[in-house]
């Protein structure tokens, strides 16, 4: 435990001290220092964006005002006083109240349980839960963050990503917390949920309750935001005024200032070649005649909103979703009935469930990145043996390419920050020279700095002659990487936008149904 | 664990009208009702076969009678694996609950059948919360720890037997649990109704159930939500250690012997095969108490029908394999195709 | 080969006088025995172990036990281990003997004798202390017979894998047949293990379809409280008997208390150790064995010859069977 | 892949993830070798008390001849269990194997052992392939699958046997396989050897492996990067019937006799044991090929070692256990310490 400095603090040393304060906070991991010396404080009242390049330590400080993780040394202060916080209970007591970017909801369990597991469901006769009541609580909670139709006795894993995300909102406001923490809460959310959930915010912060909201989405963080804290490689890079800073010194001081981050758009300059990827008439439980075509050296955008067949089509391309219709590669019908199918017919995936469907975290980065490829490392078709060395050499060119952040690539998956895995992901499939990508939402949670770099890689992909099918939850990414959009609305293409046509708000219109732009 | 089929699902509240096939709704109730519908199935043909035995109220009480002890030690493991526990200790545990009670009874070191029974669960508890404390504060796997609690109770047993089964001096108010009857409801079935019963509410309608399956769900979501985690190990497996006491007890009243090896080893396997018979019931994927008594009576009637048609052994053992097989396919090979 | 008596079936069954009928030998010191069980669990098996062990050191002999809890695969290769440490003497106790013949091609090119207890007679051992199922089986099946008078309607439960079993099924057979009144209703072959929840099961689910049976024949007695308490939830204990085989005492605890559990051949195992003693002493000494099968003379256990609780039967002078001295 | 039925049963232990400053390295390290230290320290100990015998090395080859079929059976199951998939049929599948192959072979069916051999393995390829197909296509647990398989293996050795043991007729040629010598090195043991480096470069150096490993890890990952994930069930329920039925031949050759009955069972929870005890080896977590192998000495020189020192059978179950426990206590205790 180090003892704590008197250092002079930007907070008026009459009151007792801020809601919230940490110093000198040090995580060690096994090779890594996740936090080094960082300090942080949070005033009653205040939304306080918590921002950083993917590993900078943002879920790690969280965790540790969680008691999910224990700090290696540090303070933890509330009120000005000293405070442990050595598990979740104990954070609870102190009225910390958490979502964490990953694992807030049993899927199993209702929605009801769900969000009332920290406050406890409720007892009547003794012993024996008070359903009646846990529902009729949940749905209060829910009419308030914007979703009053929903059932608080259905089961979560039967909800979208974004009716997921929003009610572990629901599940923090539901206790009576005087610090809420939302660690990257709007990953998957559309804007008008996105909009509820600030409104919200914003009510609670009057009632004086404080907020550290962590997010990679910078227009976020002006529209909702008091002040603003930097971190970069586990530390304290500053703490300003939300008015302080525009976009383009945040962005600065998010990524230092040796990297430059590139503000052009990263749509073709080239002509597009020959169509590699045509869809006809794809038809399914939500698709109904969905046609597209995308040709090399193009990024084929596709948005709708949640459910209405943006998330479908990608499914429905890599043959995870059951559809009729006709798919064609390089202009040969190939039967697509499984993701093996779709694999040998050259397409590559980057699902938006980075941690359910897009890596194995208990393997190393290099078994990750070569999943999809291993048939090009092993030594014959009989014995198979894997040739570990050209892995490694061919891993470690694709990760430099991708400026990967790891301990090595032999450590697990699992060690690796959000961005960084989703690095991992996309060079698997760099590795297998995929013809077409089909991109679900690859920026999902990733820094402001690896999105552009995943624009550019997008980019090149499709320069190299692949198709790039992509989809995004933020509005503004899809005029920034495509070419082309297809917007969509309850299950069929009601737009087709192209250059400077493509705007958020014609696409957003689209997907609402209207079809006069 | 299963986020993962969260997302390909698709979100049906947001969607306008999007209407559920109907054989999609055809399928759903097939693979809830897919066992019990070979159990229906099961009942219906031996009853065809041999109408004048197998379906008659006595053998009707005579087959819960003969599952009564594989399902209250079946309800009892459906506790742990909520939680993800395999306890293999449940054959050791039921052994040594039936052995102790008869001896200390047969011995007089407890004048008092029902202090005696008492004694043995409150010992089974602090034994099944042991192998809680060493799977969550140890962070051994359950299958492990349980696995080598068991030999120890094996050893435990046979040493304070010497091997030696204990016949006479039991008094009778013990023999009654497993020979009594109450009405026309033998005891063994009314101790299975009790279980049952209480472990169905215990896991459904109070908080302790509800954690517990959130900790099953997702131990790590459990743990940041407050939820102390650990602590339900020792819960979880202290029932499933106290449930396979009384069951070994029921055994030991039931034929008013104490046999210091071999109880509990009968039913060890029976016991997790009607708990996953169980999960793929109802609530497919889900271990719970309906099922687990599903899984149970489908194990009862099989053995009871072939038993009472007189089918040799071997084709008992091979006829019964068939038809589990059957019937946890009906039930998830539809669970599977609709995805 | 100091006998040409080496069929097990051609024995009477009670040649195990008590005195040495073969050649004396001097007194043998100083040996080591390798002793396997393959399960020491059974209390029979173990009270062989504690008898011999106990006669052994008196001697002055030295006794490595080794219990394959159940493994015969371990237990054989604890022998071959004996037999390679150099041992004087393989000791078997229980298992079966068909299972060893590797094992004892071992010790007879180490020129080790191989002795064993109570597993079945089969050609390369030194010397077989056991009992003859068979003839065991075929007097308590005619008893059983004779309690019937000759008619009636019967319930066999057994477990045919293993041999001594497979020698009683014989006997049972063998006496059946020479009684044409007497119906064998059901032959039951119960599930091991679980066996006394099975052959509970089974009869039960019997009995409530055909409650015109006289007599269950047990394999042997450990099933036989399961047969009990099948009779008598039936309500047929005054019409029902069952008989057995072994002599454990919770059996006769059962005979003693009037239950329909009637008899039993009790096979005399504690005389056994010190029987395998003797016998090694003849043949380490260098005395001939009058046969290389010793059969021991079990005791018929019914509610006349019970013992009191906690006795043993008076295993030299019993009579076996009523009809026989 | 099966939502059917999570089997939450993971060899790590969802414990306290909590941080301790201390020497991260040296905690690694003690949580990695911690259960190799424990057999060192038992062989230390076994050693100290009885020198003569049992720190020979011929009880060295003694104590490998008497853990190679259960170390045979184990390396096979932990292919299965990599992919998580439980094989409880390996029982029926050990005992089916080694009596065909002596019934075939006394019968004249096959002139040739190596050929009889041959017929098994493949004949339990198939059936372990049947395993896989039932859980991969019909989406049944494997769990329960190979416990109903495993009941109808029981009840076909059961019925083509009549419950009777082979006893004679048996060429030399089979039964060298389990009373052979390769010089000093007896032929289990060979037999042991050759499977573990097998199934050891299988799972670590070739493709199939990989797979098996990612599929393991996360079986939705592992189809979305294109892998024919169902295919691998059959692989490794196959791979694992194989090596059961090879350790069941080897234990007929060894004997020199075919048993109908009881042979696998010996085995059953001791295989279960042994690679979960080699999945807090080394690789805490994981389930692996050289984990099995020290779990399986761990096991072999317990139960040596204890009836060495002539320690009655009932104080061999409970040493054992606790062994067993200390054993695994000591590697698992610091991992979670780690996290
Ligand atoms: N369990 C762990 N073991 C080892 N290293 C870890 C572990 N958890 C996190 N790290 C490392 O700690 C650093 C900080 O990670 P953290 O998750 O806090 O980043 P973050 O700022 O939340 O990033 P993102 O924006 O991508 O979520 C990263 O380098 C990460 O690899
Ligand atoms: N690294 C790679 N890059 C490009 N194409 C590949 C690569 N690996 C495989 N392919 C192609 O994908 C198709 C199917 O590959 P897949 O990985 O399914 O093969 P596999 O099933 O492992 O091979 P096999 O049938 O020989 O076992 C083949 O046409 C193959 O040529
Ligand atoms: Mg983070
Ligand atoms: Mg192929």
């Amino acid at each position: 435990m180090t003892t704590t400095q008197n250092e002079p603090g930007r907070e008026s040393a009459a009151r007792p001290g801020p809601l919230l304060r940490v110093r000198e906070a040090v995580k060690d991991y096994p090779g890594t220092r996740a936090l080094d010396h960082m300090d942080f404080s949070l005033e009653a009242g205040e939304v306080h964006a918590l921002l950083g390049e993917n590993g900078a330590g943002k879920s790690t400080l969280i965790k540790a005002l969680a008691g999910a993780i224990a700090l290696t040394s540090g303070t933890v202060e509330i009120d000005g006083s000293k405070v442990e916080v050595r598990n979740p209970q104990q954070a609870q007591a102190l009225g910390i109240s958490v979502v964490h970017q990953h694992g807030n909801l049993v899927p199993e369990l209702s929605v009801a349980e769900n969000v009332l597991m920290v406050e406890g469901l409720g007892r009547r006769i003794g012993v024996l839960v008070d359903w009646r009541s846990a529902h009729r609580r949940t749905r209060a909670l829910l009419d308030r963050i914007g979703l009053p139709d929903l059932d608080p006795r259905r089961e979560v894993s039967s909800l979208g990503a974004h009716e997921q995300a929003m009610v572990a909102v629901a599940k923090a406001l539901a206790s009576n917390a005087r610090v809420i923490i939302l660690d990257e809460p709007t990953t998957s959310l559309q804007p008008a949920e996105v909009d509820t959930l600030f409104s919200q915010m914003r009510r609670l912060a009057e009632e004086g309750i404080g907020f550290v909201f962590v997010t990679h989405r910078l227009n976020e963080v002006f529209k909702v935001c008091d002040r603003i804290t930097v971190m970069r490689d586990g530390g304290l890079v500053g703490t300003w005024q939300a008015g302080e800073l525009d976009h383009d010194s945040l962005v600065d001081q998010l990524v230092g200032a040796e990297k430059a981050i590139a503000h052009e758009a990263f749509t073709a300059t080239a002509p597009p070649r020959e169509v590699v990827l045509e869809a006809r008439g794809l038809r399914g439980d939500v698709l109904r005649g969905v046609d597209l075509q995308a040709r090399a050296g193009e990024v084929v955008g596709i948005a709708s909103l949640p459910g209405e067949g943006a998330g479908e089509v990608v499914e429905s391309l890599y043959g995870m979703r059951r559809v009729h219709g006709e798919v064609l590669i390089e202009g040969t019908p190939r039967r697509i009935r499984n993701p093996q199918q779709a694999v040998a017919a050259g397409m590559a995936l980057v699902p938006r469930d980075r941690l359910g469907q897009g890596l194995v975290s208990d393997l190393s980065i290099r078994e990750n990145a070569t999943l999809a490829s291993t048939k090009s490392y092993r030594t014959d078709p009989v014995l198979r043996l894997m040739r570990r060395g050209r892995e490694r050499s061919e891993v470690a060119e694709v990760m430099a390419q991708l400026s990967l952040k790891s301990g090595g690539l032999e450590k697990e998956v699992r060690t690796l920050s959000g961005g960084n895995a989703q690095k991992v992901v996309i060079g698997r499939w760099l590795l297998r020279q995929a013809k077409v990508y089909l991109l679900d939402s690859p920026t999902a949670a990733v820094d402001v700095h690896t999105k552009a770099e995943i624009y550019g890689l997008a980019r090149s992909l499709a320069d190299n002659g692949a198709a790039v099918v992509f989809t995004s939850t933020e509005l503004e990414e899809f005029v920034r990487v495509c070419d082309r959009v297809l917007v969509l609305h309850d299950g069929a293409v009601v737009g087709e936008l192209a250059g400077d046509d493509i705007t958020v708000n014609s696409i957003m219109r689209l997907s609402f149904g209207r079809k006069s732009v | 664990m299963s986020s993962s089929t969260a997302v390909a699902e698709s979100p049906r509240a947001t969607g306008p009208r999007r209407e559920t096939s109907t054989s999609d709704k055809l399928i759903d109730v097939v693979s809830r009702y897919g066992t019990i519908a070979s159990l229906v199935a099961c009942v219906a043909i031996f009853s065809l076969l041999k109408p004048d035995v197998f379906a008659t109220s006595q053998n009707f009480f005579n087959i819960l009678n003969q599952v009564s002890i594989l399902g209250i030690i079946a309800l009892g493991l459906t506790v742990a694996l909520v939680q993800g526990l395999f306890d293999l200790s449940l054959a050791g545990m039921a052994t040594l609950g039936g052995y102790l009670a008869c001896k200390w009874l047969a011995e007089g070191t407890f004048g008092s059948p029902a202090v005696a029974v008492l004694v043995v669960l409150a010992l089974a508890l602090v034994i099944g919360a042991f192998n809680g404390v060493v799977v969550a504060y140890g962070g051994v796997s359950a299958f492990i720890v349980t696995l080598a609690v068991g030999s120890i109770l094996t050893g435990v047993v046979l040493g304070v037997s010497d091997s030696q089964t204990i016949l006479s001096g039991i008094p009778d108010g013990f023999l009654i649990m497993g020979q009594g009857e109450i009405g026309p409801i033998p005891m063994p079935v009314v101790f299975l109704a009790i279980v049952a019963v209480v472990l169905y509410v215990f896991l459904e309608q109070t908080q302790l159930g509800r954690h517990m399956y959130a900790i099953g769900g997702n131990a790590e979501t459990a743990r940041l939500s407050g939820i102390p985690v650990k602590r339900y190990a020792l819960i979880a497996l202290g029932i499933s250690a106290a449930c396979a006491a009384l069951g070994g007890m029921i055994v030991a009243a039931n034929l008013g012997v104490g046999r210091p090896q071999g109880v509990g080893d009968t039913y060890l396997l029976d016991a997790f095969a009607a708990a996953f018979i169980g999960a793929s019931t109802l609530r497919p994927g889900r271990f719970h108490i309906l099922g687990t008594v599903i899984g149970v009576l489908l194990i009862g009637v099989i053995n009871n029908g072939l038993s009472i048609m007189g089918v040799e052994t071997f084709w008992q053992y091979a006829v019964r394999g068939i038809i589990l097989l059957l019937a946890v396919f009906a039930a998830s090979f539809l669970v599977m195709r609709r995805r | 080969s100091m006998s040409d008596d080496d069929k097990p079936s051609s024995n009477s069954g009670d040649d195990s006088s008590n005195s040495d009928s073969g050649k004396a030998a001097g007194p043998v010191e100083d040996l080591s025995i390798g002793f396997v069980a393959v399960n020491l669990n059974s209390p029979s098996i173990n009270g062989i172990k504690d008898q011999f062990v106990k006669a052994a050191e008196e001697k002055g002999w030295k006794v490595e036990v080794f219990d394959g809890q159940g493994d015969q695969a371990a237990t054989n290769n604890a022998a071959s281990d004996f037999i390679s440490r150099g041992v004087d003497v393989i000791v078997n106790n229980s298992s079966p003997n068909a299972q060893m013949t590797g094992v004892m091609k071992e010790a007879d090119a180490a020129d080790i004798p191989f002795v064993s207890i109570y597993g079945g007679f089969v050609e390369g051992v030194d010397a077989e202390i056991g009992t003859n199922e068979f003839i065991n089986s075929t007097l308590m099946t005619a008893e059983m017979a004779n309690r019937l008078e000759g008619k009636g309607r019967v319930v066999k439960l057994n477990w045919t894998v293993l041999q001594a079993l497979r020698d009683r099924d014989a006997g049972f057979k063998a006496v059946m047949s020479e009684n044409p009144d007497i119906e064998v209703v059901r032959e039951i072959e119960v599930k091991v293990p679980g066996q006394v929840e099975d052959s509970y099961d089974q009869l039960t689910n019997l009995l409530q379809s055909d409650k015109n049976i006289d007599a269950i024949w047990l394999g042997w007695d450990e099933l036989a409280p399961s047969a009990v308490r099948a009779i008598e939830e039936a309500g047929l204990e005054d019409k029902v008997f069952a008989v057995g085989f072994d002599g454990n005492s919770f059996a006769w605890d059962l005979i003693r208390e009037g239950s329909p559990y009637k008899m039993e051949p009790a096979n005399p195992f504690p005389l056994m150790g010190d029987k395998a003693i003797e016998t090694i002493e003849t043949i380490v000494g260098g005395g001939t064995l009058p046969s290389k099968v010793v059969y021991m003379k079990p005791c018929l256990i019914n509610e006349q010859t019970v013992p009191a609780e906690g006795e043993e039967p008076d295993w030299e002078n019993c009579a076996f069977f009523p009809g026989e001295v």
